[in-house]
């Protein structure tokens, strides 16, 4: 049994108008006989049927105007037996559906009450920053900016004489505590998180989380010794070139090489949420950064696998400044899919850390030090680091793992391709 | 970055660095030939092709018909067939008689083809003005190729690079176009003797400063280093970023410079709008907004077309003088 | 592949298997176009649709001159050309689906399908826009020594572009292997050659370039395979280009928006009436060289190929949107 | 520039990267690093002030010898005369 449907004749045709039936019920017809004209927005065009049989019935009238693909006639194939008429209507509600639907009321917001020119302060969006970073109220400068708009230099002096008025500056740090989740915590967090709780509300909350970690996930720990001779090399040489601003930290390769060794081990990058391994595209890495007051926390550097050594620099510097700052973002809060920890500028040899739930896995990188190394029977000393690997057993098994820091390793030996 | 000795540095024309890139390419690579309007028994409209018939012969330094399309087209096809053409447009204006060409086909085919054809193509033209060539000889549509994805658009502004960005373009897999602003061929600049292939995909900070971040490419980037050091005799420190690459764009060098320095002044010889100026200081505002101390400002071309008249010409072109006088004000501080 | 043949004569009894190859070609094109207009109905295949029926013999005759290693340049009505070429109809038409098994992963559609394999570069839809790449990728082959032949399909309607031309200059300027195919179907979109030509024959157009030239019955595919295999032989000896115009007829309309207002329905009943398919057949029949039977066993299977293509391109896959910018460039440049 | 005003800078680029410490207390051949709690970050961003504050380019190789204050002010003494 065939359906005749109203046939799409081009991108933009939604609807047809029949026009006319070239054939009628009872009427035997070929695959590729003409059978109806329909009028398109464009013009009247003949229509083809694809199939042999006999038209049972005609179920759209000439003049209707059908929505593409409503049935418009039954043809009967030959195999088919004749029969009732029971689905006759299929295209018949399409068919009356033209009328446009009721429209919604359309409700006007309430208008904001109109704010005076006056009120309005102009400043440049530094010069905004720069007030709300050091609590300066524009409204108190005298604009010397382009366009009479107050500029960073109106902030500064401002900052400035403030500084020579009163001795007791409180420190940038120190602003009022809010009340915040856990370090990489999945509450929802405010556009900005300005400045820390106090270190005992931060340590309570590290104390959650970590408790949580070694309640609820089963770790497993790896390690292995990296040489390397390689990467410091290479960095020795980019930072020759570089003047000291855009110089690298050791640790920037290494965030790089995890980036790309979870791009092979993806199963590391994400989350155990819901009973359920949920592994993430994006690579946002977690760098556990510790704070002067005390306490730590480990926002992300977002999409690290996209950036290259220099963008990651500068990423990390921004990162850092802005952490002990107390300026994150909540995005940064949040979003991690793995963490980082670096203990090596304390002299620490390996890290075996406790996962940030919900994340499956956290990546330690102990200090690099000289160290005997054998390598084809000869003895050498090199320059050695243990990188380790704390993994979920819910969600990863030692051979991801062990995977990872394979990797890891092989990317270490071949800087030039970070 | 690190400062030669005298001995290894020579003064060249523009022209001369055009041509020893060229010559230097053909000798190199046997695939490599160089196709044109009168690029052969003429030497190039601009003498950049002077005298390389006779070393490549009529086969590699190909005279064409005045058909832009058709070479255009041909130059396509021959980087499909394996070879590695440089067709040669003489100025931008006719570059418009094969646009089809270089839009609908050589921007399109890998993309169409599913990643089956690339199409490794140089074509070079003569872009902008100042010398009084009129409404059809003088437009800087450098830009106006940057709109289009699937291929690279480089301006070179520096010996350095009208020397080395050739030989990198020809190994790029996918169509490159050169601009050659008509104005620098006559420049003489300093260039080391194993001046060789540059990166085609970078922006360059060309001088450091505090005050002001300078975004320019082509000649008016000559023009922008000009104003820089008529301003640091007045305390005001401009950086000056060459774009040198149009497409793509290297937004982080430009926005990191916008970042310290908290203004920007964009230097383009295009028209203003619909301009690649525009595209940057959209970018400067979706990337460093809280950064900025003062509007964006452009300078660039009045919407016109060029004029004949030496004085006319001159006005419908950046200067240096607008350039400094505008900073003065987009610096003005406590002072 | 074909086999280069040597050409044939008009009553091939020894040929038997030969022509009921072309006859099987043409039908396999018939069923795969038929098949392409209900599934366009049926909203599987979207975007502009242009059907080949009618013409069948041009681009079963022509590609029996061709061999593996040379190159085909084709239009926007170019399912058969791609069919013959060897591009499997399950690719074409996964291609039509947009599916990414598709013979240009979906990024072409109808009318843009590339095959690098057979050397098919599309698929090209800008009217006039192939012949200067098929200029261009036979100047690399006369630059490389090559012996191959660039075969350049196109309508009577880029006659009156300028691009058609600017290549029937530079091909024969220059000498260049190409054999250009102009099927005439009379009607460009839906306006009639002698509206829009003052000079109507063709063939006096390209030999005013110097282009050897000739005009065929292209409904009748034995005389276009002898005409096609004579220009290319001749193209392929070094003679430079050669111009075939086929006289055809499409039976369907431009595409499948098209309510055929500029042609009279007689005309195309007349047409029809010399269908390269029927007519071809009858002459077979007349031969004694074609049985009820074979056309059963013929029709058989080229109803059993198009299904089973179908069904393929119904089981083919959908390209990730994440992957939607690449083929911009290529990726071996972009790390 | 005298030692003494090389020693002020050291200490008002210390005191703004670790605000809760006393630099004037450290005695001229405390490691620095050590005493103040100075990661390598920190310690980048030390070189990097002290370069916009004084001009001076550091290589990075001389960091080694840069671990006291009576380092610093020797190794900055002779760069600045």
């Amino acid at each position: 049994m065939g359906e005749f449907r109203m046939p799409s004749l081009g991108a933009d045709m939604e609807s047809g108008t029949l026009l006319e039936w070239r054939v009628k019920p009872g009427d035997r017809v070929k695959r590729r006989d003409i059978i109806a004209v329909v009028d398109t927005d464009k013009a009247a065009i003949e229509v083809e049927v694809y199939e042999d049989g006999v038209v049972e019935e005609l179920l759209v009238k000439p003049g209707e105007k059908v929505p593409v693909g409503t049935v418009m006639a039954i043809i009967r194939s030959d195999a088919d037996q004749p029969r009732e008429a029971e689905t006759k209507a299929v295209g018949a509600e399409q068919a009356t559906t033209e009328a446009a639907p009721p429209r919604a009321q359309k409700k006007e917001p309430p208008a904001p009450p109109p704010e005076s020119p006056a009120e309005r302060v102009k400043a440049s969006p530094y010069a905004r920053r720069l007030a709300a970073e050091h609590g300066i109220d524009l409204k108190t400068l005298v604009p010397s900016g382009p366009h009479e708009s107050i500029c960073a230099a109106d902030v500064k002096q401002a900052v400035e004489a403030a500084k020579a008025a009163g001795p007791e500056e409180p420190p940038p740090v120190a602003a009022p505590p809010r009340a915040e989740e856990a370090p990489a915590a999945a509450a929802p967090a405010p556009e900005e998180v300005s400045g820390w709780k106090d270190p005992e509300a931060m340590r309570r909350a590290i104390a959650k989380a970590m408790a949580r970690s070694k309640r609820e996930i089963p770790h497993y720990y790896l390690q292995t010794r990296v040489d390397m001779r390689r990467t410091l090399g290479w960095l020795e040489s980019e930072n020759r070139r570089r003047s000291i601003k855009d110089r690298l930290l050791p640790v920037v390769p290494l965030l790089k090489a995890v980036a790309m060794s979870l791009q092979e081990v993806p199963e590391l990058n994400g989350y155990w949420i819901d009973d359920r391994h949920q592994p993430q595209e994006a690579i946002n890495i977690g760098i556990a950064i510790s704070l002067r007051q005390g306490g730590l926390i480990a926002p992300a550097i977002l999409d690290a696998d996209l950036l290259g050594v220099d963008e990651l620099m500068a990423a990390l510097r921004d990162l850092i400044t802005r952490t002990r700052d107390g300026r994150l973002k909540s995005a940064e809060m949040t979003a991690a899919t793995i963490t980082v920890t670096n203990l090596g500028d304390l002299g620490v040899e390996s890290v075996f850390g406790v996962i940030y739930p919900p994340q499956v896995a956290l990546v330690g990188i102990g200090k690099t030090m000289e160290q005997p190394w054998a390598e084809n029977g000869l003895l050498g000393v090199r320059p050695v680091m243990t990188a380790s690997l704390s993994g979920d057993h819910r969600a990863t098994d030692g051979l991801q793992g062990a995977r990872f820091l394979d990797t890891l390793n092989r990317r270490l030996q071949e800087p030039s391709k970070l | 970055m690190s400062p030669s000795s005298p001995e290894t540095m020579r003064r060249l024309t523009y022209r001369d660095a055009v041509r020893e890139a060229l010559a230097e390419a053909m000798r190199k690579d046997e695939r490599v030939f160089l196709m044109g309007e009168d690029v052969g028994r003429y030497g190039g409209c601009f003498a950049a092709s002077k005298r390389l018939l006779e070393e490549f012969g009529p086969e590699r330094i190909r005279d064409t018909p005045l058909s832009e399309s058709g070479f255009v087209g041909a130059g396509i096809g021959a980087a499909l067939g394996g070879m590695r053409p440089i067709v040669e447009i003489m100025t931008v204006n006719f570059s418009l008689l094969a646009a089809d060409q270089i839009m609908n086909t050589a921007a399109t085919y890998l993309h169409m083809s599913g990643g089956q054809f690339n199409v490794p193509l140089v074509i070079r033209m003569a872009t902008g003005g100042g010398r009084q060539l009129a409404a059809q000889h003088s437009h800087c549509l450098d830009g106006w190729y940057a709109h289009i994805p699937g291929i690279r658009v480089v301006s070179p502004a520096t010996h350095e690079d009208a020397r080395g960005m050739l030989w990198t373009a020809l190994q790029d897999p996918d169509p490159v176009l050169i601009f050659e602003h008509s104005g620098l061929y006559n420049l003489e600049g300093e260039l080391a003797a194993d001046a060789g292939p540059v990166d085609i995909d970078r922006a360059k900070l060309c001088r450091p400063g505090r005050d002001i971040s300078i975004i320019s490419y082509s000649a008016s980037l000559i023009k922008a280093l000009e104003a820089a050091e008529i301003l640091s005799a007045e305390g005001i420190e401009a950086e000056v970023i060459d774009l040198r690459s149009l497409r793509p764009l290297d937004e982080a060098t430009f926005l990191s410079s916008v970042s310290r320095t908290h203004r920007a002044l964009i230097v383009d010889e295009g028209w203003r709008s619909g301009s690649i100026s525009a595209e940057i200081s959209a970018r400067i505002m979706e990337g460093v907004f809280f950064d900025l101390d003062a509007p964006v400002e452009r300078l660039c071309s009045a919407e016109v077309p060029m004029p004949y008249a030496k004085h006319m010409e001159a006005a419908a072109l950046p200067q240096v003088d607008n350039i400094v006088e505008l900073i003065r004000i987009m610096v003005k501080t406590h002072g | 592949m074909n086999a280069q043949r040597t050409p044939k004569k008009k009553t091939p009894k020894a040929e038997r298997d030969h022509v009921l190859h072309l006859l099987k070609n043409m039908i396999r094109i018939r069923r795969l176009e038929e098949a392409c207009a209900e599934l366009y109905s049926a909203m599987k295949i979207r975007g502009f649709l242009h059907l080949y029926d009618g013409q069948e013999a041009v681009a079963v005759g022509v590609m029996e001159a061709l061999t593996a290693e040379d190159a085909v340049v084709a239009t926007y009505r170019e399912h058969g050309h791609a069919l013959i070429r060897g591009i499997s109809a399950g690719s074409i038409l996964a291609e039509m689906f947009g599916k990414q098994e598709g013979c240009s992963r979906g990024r072409g559609g109808s009318m843009h399908l590339f095959d690098a394999k057979t050397r098919f570069y599309g698929g090209n839809a800008i009217v006039g826009g192939g012949l200067p790449i098929a200029v261009g990728l036979a100047l690399a082959d006369q630059m490389q020594q090559r012996p191959r032949v660039t075969g350049c399909f196109f309508g009577e309607g880029a006659v009156a572009e300028g691009e058609f031309h600017e290549s029937m200059n530079l091909a024969s300027l220059w000498k260049l292997p190409v054999l250009f195919v102009c099927e005439n179907n009379l009607y460009a979109m839906g306006t009639a050659l002698k509206l829009s030509e003052s000079v109507t024959d063709l063939v006096r157009k390209a030999s005013s370039y110097d282009v050897a030239a000739a005009s065929v019955d292209g409904m009748d595919v034995l005389a276009v395979e002898a005409a096609a295999q004579k220009a290319a032989a001749a193209v392929r000896s070094g003679k430079g280009p050669h111009f075939l115009e086929c006289r055809t007829y499409r039976f369907r309309a431009h595409s499948m928006f098209d309510p055929e207002l500029y042609r009279d329905k007689a005309e195309v009943e007349d047409w029809k009436k010399r269908c390269p398919i029927e007519a071809f057949s009858k002459t077979l029949k007349t031969e004694g060289l074609l049985t009820d039977k074979d056309r059963q066993k013929i029709e058989g299977e080229a109803a059993k190929e198009i299904k089973e293509a179908v069904a393929f391109a119904e089981a083919c896959t959908w390209e990730p949107v994440e992957d939607l910018t690449r083929f911009v460039t290529s990726e071996r440049r972009s790390e | 520039m005298n030692e003494e005003k090389i020693e002020q800078t050291i200490f008002n680029i210390l005191k703004r990267i670790a605000p809760e410490s006393e630099p004037s207390r450290l005695s001229a051949d405390d490691n620095i690093r050590r005493a103040l709690d100075i990661d390598s970050f920190d310690a980048l961003n030390f070189f990097i002030q002290l370069h916009e504050e004084l001009g001076v380019e550091i290589p990075e190789s001389d960091y080694g010898r840069l671990n006291t204050l009576a380092e610093m002010r020797r190794y900055l003494a002779d760069r600045l005369d």
